[in-house]
Order: structure tokens, then C-alpha cells, then sequence
């Protein structure tokens, strides 16, 4: 057995896991953690993290035989290898539920779509462009504009009667939409709906874009959001996208776990080098 | 909604305008048929477009453009252009292609008949690059027959022997054995020559119409008004008598509006009092036409002359089709076209607008989907300003793109133009 | 001088955005002219044989502060000609004799026109070339194109152009596509030795330098590269699609590296590589020049592909020759040719199971994080799955 | 007597000028645009019309024999003591709401911990109001939202660490409240009553008016009593269609731009405004009127609220990014101005090791030089120039703005008046009183 660890440096938050598996196969899952960033330095934060992590097995760095970082990881100091987001979602996804055609990574500041085979192999992607109003970090400044907690919004969004979608593309003027909305006395439930609306809108055309056939995950940091994936089912019957999204209670670790996996693979591959490099 | 229904109900409407309804549906009519009537479909682009060449081999014809705009109006292009980015195309790029795309895929044209695939597709490749990649690609997609014509670009803002030369040469050597070919038909010169004494008849008229701008108030809107007036010319039609007729009857309404002294004719009736007389260059947006249009009518503002009613041929300038040299007055026609001029030329086009037109000012839509169009229409803007001293306005739209029209800022630009010249004239005054 | 100092100098010659080096020709030829001309192909045998100093306009960088530029263009128009008038209100230009405006899209084309506009005076060309690819049609048009420019050229330097100059500047250039073709070739069988950005490097000098000597640097640099050991990674092998007009940064050729991705053959600078074999050198040049246009040059999106079955053939011909795993299509933004080209050829490598990965970029772009998430993404995807 | 209102609807603030009927500017008064234009016009035009008084005063100086400068400052103090019961009327509005909300369903679990935590909160806010209020003290804004929001959340902080309330909680209080309470409009009566309160006060604090208290009484009583007839009012601004007003009394924020800055300074030639989410560039000729114009459109990259995502990135006052940004030694080159990614790349490059400072001199560079773009569409630069808006507050973009001007144009006059932030709203006030004229 490998001892391997993911570290996954998003914008809004660093994940963390500990793995025990042998070439990324049956892995068994022994530590998590998550970090919100809030202006702190990532790179120290998922330091302290994973040192409290190994404390927490009574392990030392030395145990550990492979710390893949992936996200915004790749100057991570005491990393061994970095595996890019969409590699890592794609295998952590896998690792969570299984028979999935597709990966929905949405993040504060990005959405994007990956089509994978049942081994987690990304076949193809497309990602939203640069300019859109439909990140997580527009909802949350929404949302604080609004008054809303961010643990309020799914159930809020939930209750909305005639939800309004923002038609802006620049998340500036998309915001003064949303002041028109208040100022014409559009409810705060119609508003957040509409914004989720607006977003799953943008991600469900990314799903159909990477013409995908299978179950879709949603993963990362909005992944969670209730009035997000609500959205996401009305838009997927409105776009005529005949698949399920599914969510799971992990899917934010998914990135890290991928990684805590493919440093596993990786690990044995390597080690194979070697000896046959010894052998020669 | 059938034609005689509207009228009935009392649709606003001269009569050319029901006669020209009734041939666009007729033509759209004819292509959803022409297979199980043996009739072979050729498409081919608006600049460049050799209607009566395509005739001479019995070939129904289909323009790409025209039918983009006319999903644009029915607010069908949306969805369209979004399907065919779904199936990997870029949003960067032409939203005609797109919508045109679009609509292959569903195999149904604007009017909701069916629209076969075309049998041959006519490249005239002139004035637009996106043409060559267009036609590319319905090819990829529909294995259709594809006849190449390249028509070279007038840089130095003249048509030269060597041009005209490779054009006619192509004619001859590609595009006249291929539709001969996929037709069946055997060329005739003749026949040709005939329909270009048709197509002169009609340009006659149609240059009177577009001039009868001239006369203040104005009885025409040489833009919103001015893309039906050249509709039956630089599409199917031009050549046939329906063509001819269509211009004659037109011409009489104006003759008539000149002599009652009216302005335009505008969607909600006769235009108010005429208060700014403008010129504008690029296309206009389809699929908010109306909305943009009132925003001019409303504030009595009336487009005296436009280049976007240049766009299937320049004959204000004197160009008309000669049957004496049928090959030759082809080439030059493609060579002609607005889109295919140099940059200084098209200036001096508007600032001879803005004088023969006695307009107020220019205003530049600008169109995301068209460089051809659009690239250098700021300087354009600067020279006209310059050696006008009259004031331009700047606006950016699309042509069947409804994400890419933002009511909100055309409207605050064009009151703000409006706004300024008026003050300007208080202060003149 | 060692690879690295090679390298050095290229990267000076890159990051001086006041043509030094054309001053400086022209300081050293009294009476010399020098034709700027943009992407993404002139014959540039027939200015040398003016004896004029062909330099490749490619825009501004990600250094060059474009105000004047931004003025003359919408938002959704590419960056190449904001930043080619930037450096022609700034004068940086003045250094130029005239100005060629290959047909490439409508956007180069309608820069043609702005320059006859904005810089009186200058000898501006559209360079026009045939979608026909007959002899008899397009070619007779493209000889009387070619001859219109020798004619204009030889009446710009005040000399006759004669058959034999031409045929002399074709031997000329005969040697740099050698040179070119030769560093291509080392660095598709060592791509750690020759990095994506030392060739990039070594060939844009070729844009500011006479032709003798760039083809002299390509020359030394394979000696010298030999000579340097640099580490080989676990990287996988690409080719790079779509770049042929508005130049990416720098950085982004470095990010696809750091990615995990070996470049191994790119349409970067397609002049130099537009031509694929020797030119004939006797005989009447024009008609050898039009000959090698027609029917042994690169495909690019600029370009009508006659035939349906061609498309993408001549890139997956590249993939296989290169022995690349995939392709990576980068194309600038707003850059008509490549994005409507791109489902075409996409669709093509799909029939041949070649994988390949897309997205854009402007030449100024800052962020190079997206880019080297999707071209690591793909390195992952190619070497985590080869068994 | 009569006055000429000017209202200018700005997307993030709003703004007022009051004129008299020979075209001076009475007073000025400006608020956060919030989510109802009509409060926020409201709002403006009272401001204005209370700062107009405060100026009443003055001009009135002359009327008493008091020495001037003990007069200066007991306006000033009056001002003051004004703002401070303005403050705190809104401060117990804020209390009271906050309670309320408190008191709500989504709190029940937290009993009455979070009503005690708000309580402490209230409480030292308001023992911590008067030191703001006293002369020469720094407030960061003059927005009751930004002033109290500020105090806020560092004392939420604080209280959060003591009691065992999260900071989320107490933060999401405030958050729900503070719309409602920056809706409710003080009232003319109200601030009347707070204006003759705060005279009084005034007096108390001022010993050295005793002896000549009854005349300034009398002068102060005259000016509070004056009415002001509102005789005709114009407004402008992107939020103008949202205005309960005619459409006579309605400009083109373009037109009030350029007759604002050629009433500020006869001989400008060409106008720049940088505003919260439009940059626009206008040339005007010597009557002031519009010659040609151009702005920015549906990307706000570049305007003022991409330095607001900035300065809430680094966690600093609006107004701190542009003394920071002075500070830079290195030349840092940013070419995206997106507002939404500005985040984003400041990480990146802060990652990348470069510093603050230097960043957001890049930062105030890249707005500008867009500026510069839009300014040179519109037909370039010529003498005289004059740069409105609020971004020409921030030291920092004018820096970059005159190094590029120089760079660009050579050396010209640059007119930037402190007040320019009213530069629509001074037009749209001048356009009022010609409609009378006329």
C-alpha cells in the first residue's frame, strides 16, 4: 500500500486529502480537510494543513510517498508532482461515483465541462470564456449586496415564483442589472434564481457542447449549491439535455482526490523505472 | 400568417411591398419543391451574386445571407447560432454562417418550408473572406458540388484588365462547365444576354428610387426602408420581369409620395416631420429591426443614402449589366460590389453622400459579425468628419446575433447624437 | 558564440520594438530601403533582389502600450493591426519604405486601405494572391501581380530588376528554407535540446535580419546547440496549429512547454516555410515563383482547398512526418481564418485519431494560468494513458 | 428664493448641485446610488440643498461683526455637529432593524447570544461616533453605508472573538439591514430639526460668540428660515430613464459632461470621465456644446468599480489604493482590465513575487491607458483638458494620466477641480436655469 496526498489550491478555498491505495486502485480515504482562503497565503495553508493532517495518522512527510498538488498548486514547495484540474477532477469524480460520462467543475471563477471515459481518461473539454457574469464570485457578491448568508441562497433560490435572468455579459453591468431588479421590486428569491439560472444556462451549454451522453458530477466549490443543481435540472429539461446531474457530498474534494490518486499511479510507474533501469 | 390574412387585417403596407412578400415566399416555395420537381438548387452569396448566369441553367437559387436575415427577423436565428456553437464553432466568428449552419441542420428555411440542400454551391468569393470559409464548410458538411470564383479585391480602388481577365477566365474554364454539368443544361449566351437587358431595366429604376432620397422631406428611408427596396435586385430575382415589374410599381408609389410632399413609410404608418437627414454605413441588426428603426423614426430622423444598399452592386455610380459583353459586365459586377472597394473609396462615397444628400451626419452600425464591413470604420469615421465637418456617430451591433444588441446603449449613443446635433444647429443658428 | 548567447541576441532583436536593426542595415547601405510586410506570406526574393531589406511586421507584443491602435478598432477585431498602426503613429515605422498587405482576411486587406489613408506618401501594397490554382488562371494573374510589384520595387530603387536578380535572391532564399527546414528537422528529434522558444526566437530574427545572415545564425546555432546539455522531460509531442498571423507571447510558448508539451513543428512565420522545396533558379523567375505558390506551398486557412478530401490532410501529413501524439490548435481571438478553419481540420484529425486540444489568445494576453491548465491537461491526457 | 437643480444618476453614486439664478453653485450633495434611484435623487437633492444652507451661512458673514475666522468655525462646527446627529439618527435605524432581523427565524437557534453581540456592537459604534465627527478627522467615505459599514465589521470582528457568535452572523445582520435602512429618507422637516439642534449646539461649543450670539442667532435663524424654491430640475445620468421626470427635464449625461466641465473651466477643448462603470471622452467647443463624443459600452473594464474589486481584494479603503500605488519603484506591465478577473491577476502576479505597490501602479496605468484609447477615438486630446469623475481623486491615475498625456500629447493644461465629481450634475443644473432663461 501507498500513502499519497492531494492538494488542491483553488481561489475560494484549499482542499486536502490523504490517500491509501496501490497504483491509485481500491484507494482507501483517510484524511480531508478544507480551507477557506480569505486572503491568507495558499501556500502556507496547505502546508500547515497537510503537516496537521499527518499528525492527525501519526504519520511524518517521510510516509508519504507522493504529494500530487493540483488547481493553482504547481509552486507548491514539498510537492513530488502537479496534475492539471481537469485531469484530477476527472479521476477524483470517478473515484466518487463511478459510471459518469461527464465532470462539471465549477468554480468561483470558472466553469468547465469534461467528457471522460469510465477510467477517468478526459476525452474533451470546453471551459466558459474569460468575461462572464456567471462565476461563483458574482453570486456571492450578489448575494452579500442582497443581504444573504451564502448558506441561505440554494434554499432561497428555491423559493422563487418569476425568477429573471441577468442579461449582461460583463459582471459589472450584470451587477447593475441586478440593482435595476431590486430597484423594480424583483424579489431576492427571483433575483438569486436567476442568477442560477443564468449560470446553469452557460454550464448546461457546456455540458451539450462536449456532446456529453452519460451521468454528469458536478464537482468543485458551487458544486453544493442547491439552487445551483435545481437550476441546472430545469435548464438541462429547457436545453432538451436528456442525462442526470448528480451531485455528491465529496465533490469539492474531487480535485484533490484525483490527485492523492494519480500521484499514487504515477509513484508505481516510476518505481517500475527504476528497476527496470536496475535490471538493465 | 398568409399574406391575403394580413391584409386583410390591414397590415401596413405599399404594394410593392406585398408583391415583393409574395415573390420571397414564392421563391422559398419553389426551393422546398424543386427536387421532387427535378429542379436543381444552386447557392450562391449576395456580392457576386450571378443571378442571371445561374438562370441560364434552369437552377433555383438560394443566397445564404438573405435567408440568415429573414431567420433573424423571425427571431429564429438565436437558437440556431447557438446550436451550431454547440457543434463546435466559434463564437468569435460570422453569425451568418452560424444561423446558416443552424439552419442546415434542421433542414427547414425561414418561411418553415423545407429547404433542401443546395446541388452546387457558387463561391463568388467577393469583397468577404468569410465566404471562401463558408461555403468550405457547408461543403464538409453536405458534400455538395462547390464552384470556386475568386474575384480579386480593388486595393487601389480600380478594376484593371488583369482582374477582369481572371474573373471572365474562370467563368469560362470552372464555373460555367461545372453548373453545366451539375445541371444538365447546356450554356447559351444568348439566353444570358437576355436576362441582363431584364436586369438593366430594373437597376434603372431601382438608382431613381434610391435618389428620390434627394428630395426633402425625403419620400424614402434609403436604410430601414432601403434593405426591401433592394431585396428582389440582389437576390433571386434580378433578371426576371417579376424583377422589372416589382421596380416599376415602386417607382410609381415614390413618384406619388414626391408629389404629396410625404416622408417615409415607417411600420407604424407615414414618418413624422423630418428632422435629421443621415447617411449610414454598415448593415443594419435583423433581429431587432424594428425596435432600431423606431429609434430613428420616433426622434424624425430619416436615412437619406446608405452603403449597405450598395452591398449587391454599386449602380448609383453607373454601373449597369451589358448584354453586349455578357461575360465581361459579370466580372465587373462582382469586382464592384461595395465590400469589395478600397478603404479610401468607400469614405469618398460617403462624403459625396453627405453633400449630394444634404445630410446632417453619418452614422456607423457597426457590425461584430462583418470585418469586411467593419474593420476601419473608425478612421473611416475620422476622414468623414474631417472633410465634412459634419458630425458621426458610432454604434456596435450584429446582424442575427439577439445577444449582441443592446437596446439600452444604442439608444442612449443614437439620443445622444441626436441631442448634439441639435444643439449644434440651435448654436448655428 | 554558444547556443545561449545565440538565443540572447534573438531575444534582443524580439524585444526591440524600434527596428534597431533595420536602422542600423540602412546605416550600413546608404541609399538601402527596407519593405516592411505582414503575415503571412510575400515573395520576398523579388525586395531582395531590389536590394531592399524585407522585415516581417508581426504586431506589438505583449510590451508595446497600444493607445492610438485601440482607437481604430472595435472590441471584437484582433489585436494584430491595433498594435501594427500603434507602431506606425509612433513612428517606430518610419524606417519603412513601404508596406505589403498580403491577402490573408478582410481585416490585413482593409489595413491596406487605412495605410494609404494614415500614412501618405508610403508606398502601400496589397498583395493579392489567386484562390484559383490553375496555371493558366490564377497563375497568369499571379505573375501579373509578382510583375506589378517588381515593377513598383524597381522604380522605388531606381533600378531595373533584372531576370538574373531574381533568380540570384531565389538561390539566396533557396538557402534559408534549407537552413529553416534543417533546425525544424533537429528539433523534432530533439525537442529538449532546441526549446519551442529558442526556434521561435531564431526564426523571428529572420523577420529584422538580411536573409544571408539569418540563414549564417540558423547555421551556427545547430553547430552550437550540440554542444549544450539540457535536461529531457517527460513531455509529450505536439504540433501547434493556427498561429500562422497575430503572434502569441512568448509566454504562452513557454507555458505549452511547462505544461508538459514538446512543440514539434508550428505554423509560427509561415514566410520562411510558405515555399516547401527549392525554388528553380533558371529559367523566368516570376513563372518559378508562381509555379512553387501554386503547387508546392503550405496549407494554411488563408487558403480555398480545391478539393473537399484534402482538407487537413497537409497538417496530418505534419503530425505523422513530426511523430507528434496530438495537436494543439491556438489560434488569436477574433482571428477569422484560423476559428472558421478550426472544426474543419478538427473534424479531419478526429478521422485520423489524432487527439488535439484548442483555445486562444491575444498578443498581449497576461494570464497564463488557463493556458497552461488546458495544454497540461492535455500532456496529462496523453501521458497518463500511453501504456 | 429660486434655484436650478441639476441630478445626476450615477450607476454607483449619485449626485446633486443646487444653483442660484445668476449660475452660482449654492451647494453640492452626493450618495451612494443604491437600489432605488428615486431615494437616491432624493437623497442628493436634499444633500445639496443642506449644503446649500451651510454656504448661505457663509455668504451671510458678512451681515454680523463677528472676526471671520471665529465665524469659519462655527459653520464648521455646525456642519459637523449636523453630520454626527445625521449619523446617529441613521446608526439607531441601523440598531433597531438589526434587532429586528435578529430576532427572525434564521437566528432562533442562536437565542438571545446574537441580540447581546449586536447590542455590545451598537453600543460602542456609537460611543465611537462624536471622535469621528470632531474637525480634522478622517472619515473613509461620507456614505452612511461605507462610515458605518467600516466601523462595522471591526468591531463585529472583535465582538465576535469575545462572545461565541460567529462573525458571519453578526456580519449577515448587518448585510440584511442595511438596505432597508439606507432606503428610509431623513425628511426635510427631520433635517431642519437636526440643522437647528445642531446651531444650538453650535453656540454651546463656541465660547467666544456669546457676546455677539443674538445677531449670529438672528443671521442663523433668517438663513434657516430662507425657502428655497426647487424652480426647475434636470436630470442626467445613466439611471435618468429610471427618473420620475418629464422628458424636458431629462439631458444626455453626455451634453451635462461637457457643459459641466466648460462651466468648471470656459477653455476646456476636451473632457475625460471616468465614472463607476462607463469611461467617456467628449470634445467640446468654446460654448461648451458637443462636438463629438465616445464611451465605453458593455464591458466596464477599466472603470471606477474595477479599482472597488481591488481595493475589497486587498482588503483596503477605496481610497488607500492610489497612496499605496504612489509608493511603486518598479515598472509592472497589466494589459487585462477586467473588472471581475482584476482579482485574479492580482494573485497571479502577487504570487509571481512582485510587489504591491508596483502592481497597482500597473494597475491605475492599464485603466488609464484605456482611457487614453477611448479619449484618442474620440479625436484626441487638445488644450485645454479637463478630467472629471471620481477616479480623479485617486493620485495614482492621475500620475499614470499625465505621464501618458505628456507622453502622447505634450504639455497642455490638465484642469482637475476636487469637485468634479459633480461635473453632470453641474450641467444638468446649468441646463435648468437656460430652460428658464428661455
Amino acid at each position: 500500500m501507498t500513502i499519497t496526498a492531494g492538494i488542491d489550491i483553488g481561489t475560494g478555498a484549499v482542499k486536502t486529502v490523504l490517500f491509501d491505495s496501490d497504483g491509485g486502485e481500491n484507494g482507501k480515504w483517510l484524511e480531508r480537510r478544507s480551507d477557506r482562503i480569505r486572503r491568507r497565503d495558499p501556500q502556507q495553508l496547505a502546508e500547515s494543513g497537510f503537516d496537521d493532517m499527518l499528525s492527525a495518522q501519526s504519520l511524518s512527510r517521510d510516509d508519504v510517498a507522493y504529494v500530487a498538488t493540483t488547481g493553482e498548486g504547481e509552486n507548491v514547495s514539498f510537492r513530488t508532482g502537479h496534475f492539471y484540474s481537469m485531469t484530477t477532477h476527472a479521476r477524483g469524480a470517478v473515484y466518487l461515483m463511478g459510471e459518469i460520462g461527464a465532470v462539471l467543475d465549477i468554480g468561483a471563477l470558472h466553469g468547465r465541462a469534461i467528457r471522460i471515459d469510465n477510467r477517468g481518461k478526459v476525452l474533451s473539454y470546453k471551459m466558459t470564456s474569460q468575461c462572464a457574469s456567471g462565476s461563483g464570485q458574482f453570486l456571492e457578491n450578489i448575494a452579500r449586496y442582497l443581504g444573504v448568508a451564502v448558506d441561505e441562497i440554494g434554499e432561497l433560490s428555491k423559493q422563487a415564483q418569476e425568477p429573471e435572468k441577468v442579461s449582461g455579459i460583463c459582471a459589472v453591468l450584470a451587477e447593475t442589472d441586478v440593482i435595476n431588479m431590486v430597484s423594480r421590486g424583483i424579489t431576492t428569491s427571483d433575483i438569486l434564481k436567476g442568477i442560477h439560472l443564468s449560470m446553469a444556462g452557460r454550464l448546461v451549454k457546456l455540458v451539450k457542447s462536449i456532446k456529453a451522453d452519460q451521468k454528469v458530477l458536478m464537482t468543485g466549490g458551487l458544486a453544493l449549491d442547491e439552487g445551483l443543481v435545481a437550476a441546472m435540472k430545469e435548464e438541462m429539461v429547457e436545453q432538451k439535455v436528456d442525462i442526470e446531474v448528480a451531485n455528491h457530498p465529496d465533490s469539492m474534494f474531487a480535485g484533490a482526490i484525483g490527485a492523492a490518486l494519480w500521484g499514487s499511479f504515477r509513484h508505481e510507474k516510476l518505481a517500475a523505472l527504476d528497476q527496470l533501469a536496475q535490471a538493465s | 400568417m398568409s399574406i391575403d390574412k394580413q391584409k386583410e387585417q390591414g397590415v401596413q403596407k405599399e404594394d410593392s411591398m406585398w408583391r415583393q412578400k409574395e415573390m420571397i415566399n414564392a421563391n422559398y416555395a419553389s426551393l422546398a419543391s424543386a427536387h421532387e420537381n427535378g429542379r436543381k438548387i444552386a447557392a450562391t452569396f449576395v456580392p457576386g451574386n450571378l443571378n442571371e448566369l445561374l438562370m441560364c441553367f434552369d437552377l433555383d437559387r438560394s443566397l445564404p445571407e438573405t435567408n440568415a436575415l429573414q431567420n433573424g427577423m423571425r427571431k429564429k436565428s438565436g437558437r440556431m447560432i447557438m446550436d451550431a456553437e454547440r457543434a463546435g464553432h466559434s463564437e468569435d466568428v460570422c453569425t451568418y454562417v452560424k444561423a446558416d449552419l443552424g439552419m442546415m441542420q434542421k433542414g427547414v428555411g425561414p418561411t418553415g418550408d423545407p429547404l433542401p440542400k443546395p446541388d452546387v454551391l457558387l463561391l463568388s468569393y467577393t469583397g468577404c473572406f468569410t465566404f471562401m470559409k463558408w461555403f468550405e464548410l457547408v461543403r464538409d458538411e453536405y458534400d455538395c458540388e462547390t464552384t470556386m470564383l475568386h474575384v480579386p479585391y480593388q486595393a487601389d480602388g480600380k478594376i484593371t484588365k488583369s482582374m477582369r481577365d481572371y474573373v471572365v477566365k474562370q467563368l469560362k474554364e470552372d464555373v460555367i462547365p461545372t453548373l453545366e454539368r451539375v445541371s444538365g443544361v447546356k450554356f447559351d449566351i444568348d439566353r444570358l444576354r437576355g436576362y441582363l437587358k431584364e436586369s438593366a431595366k430594373a437597376e434603372d429604376d431601382l438608382v431613381w428610387v434610391l435618389q428620390s432620397a434627394k428630395n426633402k422631406p425625403s419620400p424614402i428611408d434609403a436604410y430601414f426602408g432601403g434593405v426591401y427596396y433592394i431585396g428582389p435586385i440582389f437576390t433571386a430575382f434580378r433578371g426576371t420581369p417579376e424583377a422589372t415589374a416589382y421596380y416599376n410599381v415602386l417607382r410609381q408609389e415614390i413618384e406619388q409620395r414626391i408629389a404629396q410632399g410625404q416622408g417615409p413609410v415607417t411600420p407604424e404608418g407615414d414618418m413624422g416631420a423630418e428632422r435629421y437627414r443621415l447617411i449610414t454605413e454598415g448593415p443594419p441588426n435583423w433581429t431587432s429591426f424594428r425596435d432600431f428603426w423606431k429609434m430613428f423614426y420616433d426622434e424624425g430622423a430619416v436615412v437619406v443614402a446608405s452603403t449597405y444598399t450598395k452591398v449587391g452592386g454599386v449602380y448609383d455610380l453607373g454601373f449597369r449589366h451589358n448584354s453586349d459583353e455578357p461575360l465581361e459586365t459579370l466580372a465587373d459586377y462582382c469586382l464592384g460590389c461595395y465590400t469589395n472597394l478600397s478603404l479610401p473609396k468607400r469614405v469618398d462615397m460617403l462624403v459625396d453622400y453627405a453633400n449630394e444628400y444634404e445630410a446632417d451626419g453619418l452614422l456607423i452600425n457597426s457590425i461584430k459579425s462583418c470585418n469586411s464591413f467593419s474593420a476601419g470604420q473608425l478612421l473611416m469615421m475620422r476622414e468623414f468628419e474631417a472633410r465634412t465637418g459634419k458630425p458621426a456617430a458610432f454604434i456596435e451591433t450584429d446582424l442575427v446575433d439577439p445577444r449582441y444588441f443592446s437596446a439600452a446603449n444604442v439608444k442612449n449613443r443614437i439620443e445622444s447624437y441626436f441631442q448634439m446635433v441639435e444643439q449644434r444647429r440651435t448654436q448655428a443658428a | 558564440m554558444s547556443a545561449t548567447e545565440i538565443i540572447e541576441r534573438c531575444q534582443a532583436l524580439f524585444d526591440d520594438l524600434d527596428f534597431t536593426a533595420v536602422k542600423d542595415w540602412k546605416a550600413k547601405n546608404p541609399g538601402g530601403k527596407a519593405i516592411g510586410y505582414m503575415p503571412i506570406y510575400v515573395p520576398r526574393e523579388i525586395i531582395h533582389a531590389a536590394g531592399m531589406l524585407p522585415v516581417g511586421i508581426l504586431g506589438g507584443g505583449d510590451q508595446l502600450e497600444v493607445i492610438h491602435g485601440d482607437a481604430y478598432y472595435q472590441s471584437y477585431i484582433c489585436r494584430i493591426p491595433r498594435s501594427t498602426i500603434e507602431l506606425g503613429v509612433t513612428g517606430r515605422l518610419d524606417c519603412m519604405d513601404g508596406m505589403m498587405f498580403p491577402s490573408i482576411c478582410d481585416v490585413i486587406r482593409n489595413l491596406s486601405g487605412m495605410w494609404q489613408l494614415m500614412f501618405e506618401g508610403k508606398y502601400v501594397r496589397y498583395f493579392d494572391v489567386p484562390q484559383n490554382y490553375e496555371d493558366g488562371v490564377g497563375g497568369s494573374f499571379y505573375i501579373h501581380e509578382l510583375k506589378i510589384l517588381r515593377d513598383d520595387l524597381s522604380e522605388l530603387a531606381g533600378r531595373k530588376i533584372t531576370d538574373a536578380d531574381i533568380n540570384n535572391s531565389i538561390a539566396v532564399y533557396n538557402e534559408n528554407r534549407c537552413a529553416v527546414a534543417d533546425l525544424y528537422d533537429y528539433r523534432a528529434v530533439k525537442p529538449w535540446q532546441a526549446s519551442g522558444s529558442d526556434v521561435y526566437l531564431l526564426i523571428r530574427a529572420g523577420m529584422v535580419l538580411p536573409v544571408e545572415e539569418h540563414t549564417q545564425l540558423i547555421r551556427e546555432y545547430l553547430a552550437a546547440i550540440e554542444y549544450e546539455d539540457r535536461p529531457v522531460r517527460d513531455n509529450c509531442r505536439v504540433v501547434v496549429n493556427g498561429t500562422f498571423c497575430e503572434q502569441p507571447p512568448l509566454g504562452l510558448i513557454k507555458s505549452i512547454e511547462m505544461a508538459g508539451c514538446y512543440i514539434v513543428d508550428d505554423d509560427f512565420m509561415l514566410v520562411t516555410r510558405w515555399l516547401l522545396d527549392d525554388v528553380a533558379t533558371d529559367g523566368d523567375p516570376l513563372k518559378n515563383l508562381s509555379e512553387a505558390f501554386l503547387h508546392h506551398s503550405a496549407a494554411t486557412s488563408a487558403k480555398y482547398e480545391p478539393r473537399k478530401e484534402d482538407k487537413g490532410q497537409f497538417l496530418i501529413e505534419t503530425v505523422r512526418q513530426r511523430g507528434a501524439e496530438g495537436v494543439i490548435f491556438a489560434a488569436p481571438s477574433f482571428c477569422d481564418p484560423a476559428l472558421l478553419d478550426r472544426p474543419m481540420l478538427q473534424k479531419a484529425l478526429g478521422k485520423a485519431n489524432i487527439p488535439y486540444t484548442a483555445f486562444k489568445y491575444a498578443e498581449n494576453s497576461g494570464q497564463m494560468q488557463p493556458i497552461r491548465e488546458q495544454a497540461g491537461t492535455f500532456a496529462d491526457s496523453i501521458k497518463l494513458w500511453s501504456v | 428664493m429660486q434655484t436650478f437643480i441639476g441630478i445626476d444618476l450615477g450607476s454607483t453614486t449619485t449626485k446633486a448641485v443646487v444653483m442660484d439664478e445668476n449660475c452660482n453653485v449654492l451647494g453640492r450633495g452626493i450618495t451612494n446610488s443604491r437600489s432605488n434611484y428615486d431615494v437616491a435623487a432624493e437623497v442628493a437633492k436634499q444633500e445639496a440643498l443642506v449644503n446649500a444652507r451651510f454656504n448661505l451661512f457663509r455668504q451671510s458673514l458678512g451681515d454680523v461683526d463677528v472676526d471671520a475666522s471665529v465665524m469659519e468655525n462655527f459653520i464648521q462646527r455646525l456642519e459637523l455637529n449636523f453630520r454626527l446627529h445625521q449619523y446617529l439618527l441613521q446608526l439607531e435605524d441601523l440598531r433597531q432593524t438589526c434587532l429586528g432581523n435578529a430576532a427572525s427565524e434564521r437566528f432562533r437557534d442562536l437565542g438571545n447570544k446574537l441580540i447581546e453581540a449586536l447590542d455590545e456592537v451598537f453600543d460602542r459604534l456609537r460611543t465611537d461616533a462624536p471622535a469621528m465627527f470632531v474637525p480634522g478627522a478622517k472619515r473613509k467615505s461620507d456614505f452612511f453605508r461605507d462610515i458605518a459599514g467600516a466601523q462595522y465589521m471591526a468591531i463585529g470582528e472583535e465582538v465576535a472573538k469575545t462572545s461565541d457568535v460567529a462573525f458571519d452572523h453578526i456580519l449577515n445582520a448587518y448585510d440584511r439591514s442595511i438596505i432597508e435602512v439606507e432606503n428610509r429618507i431623513i425628511g426635510d422637516e427631520k433635517n431642519a430639526e437636526l440643522l437647528n439642534q445642531a446651531v444650538k449646539e453650535a453656540f454651546g461649543t463656541l465660547s467666544e460668540l456669546q457676546s455677539s450670539a443674538a445677531s449670529v442667532d438672528k443671521m442663523a435663524q433668517e438663513v434657516l428660515g430662507r425657502e428655497l424654491e426647487e424652480t426647475y430640475v434636470v436630470g442626467t445620468g445613466y439611471g435618468r430613464a429610471r427618473l420620475p421626470f418629464s422628458k424636458d427635464h431629462i439631458r444626455s449625461e453626455i451634453l451635462c459632461h461637457g457643459l459641466g466641465a466648460h462651466v468648471m473651466y470656459p477653455n476646456t477643448k476636451t473632457v475625460l470621465d471616468i465614472g463607476g462603470q462607463d469611461t467617456k471622452a467628449i470634445q467640446v467647443d468654446p460654448a461648451g456644446i458637443v462636438t463629438n463624443f465616445q464611451m465605453n459600452d458593455r464591458c466596464a473594464a477599466g472603470c471606477g468599480r474595477y479599482l472597488g474589486y481591488i481595493a475589497d481584494e486587498m482588503n483596503v479603503g477605496l481610497h488607500e489604493l492610489g497612496p499605496i500605488a504612489m509608493q511603486s519603484t518598479r515598472k509592472v506591465r497589466i494589459n487585462s482590465t477586467c473588472t471581475v478577473f482584476a482579482g485574479a491577476e492580482l494573485r497571479d502576479r502577487l504570487a509571481l513575487g512582485e510587489a504591491r505597490e508596483d502592481i497597482l501602479a500597473g494597475l491605475h496605468r492599464a485603466i488609464i491607458l484605456r482611457a487614453m484609447s477611448i479619449l484618442s477615438r474620440s479625436g484626441g486630446i487638445e488644450d485645454e483638458f479637463t478630467f472629471t469623475g471620481g477616479v480623479a481623486n485617486n493620485e495614482a491615475a492621475v500620475k499614470a494620466l499625465k505621464e501618458l498625456i505628456h507622453e502622447n500629447y505634450g504639455d497642455l493644461q490638465i484642469n482637475i477641480d476636487p469637485e468634479s465629481i459633480y461635473t453632470g450634475a453641474l450641467g444638468g443644473a446649468t441646463f435648468a436655469r437656460r430652460a428658464v432663461e428661455a
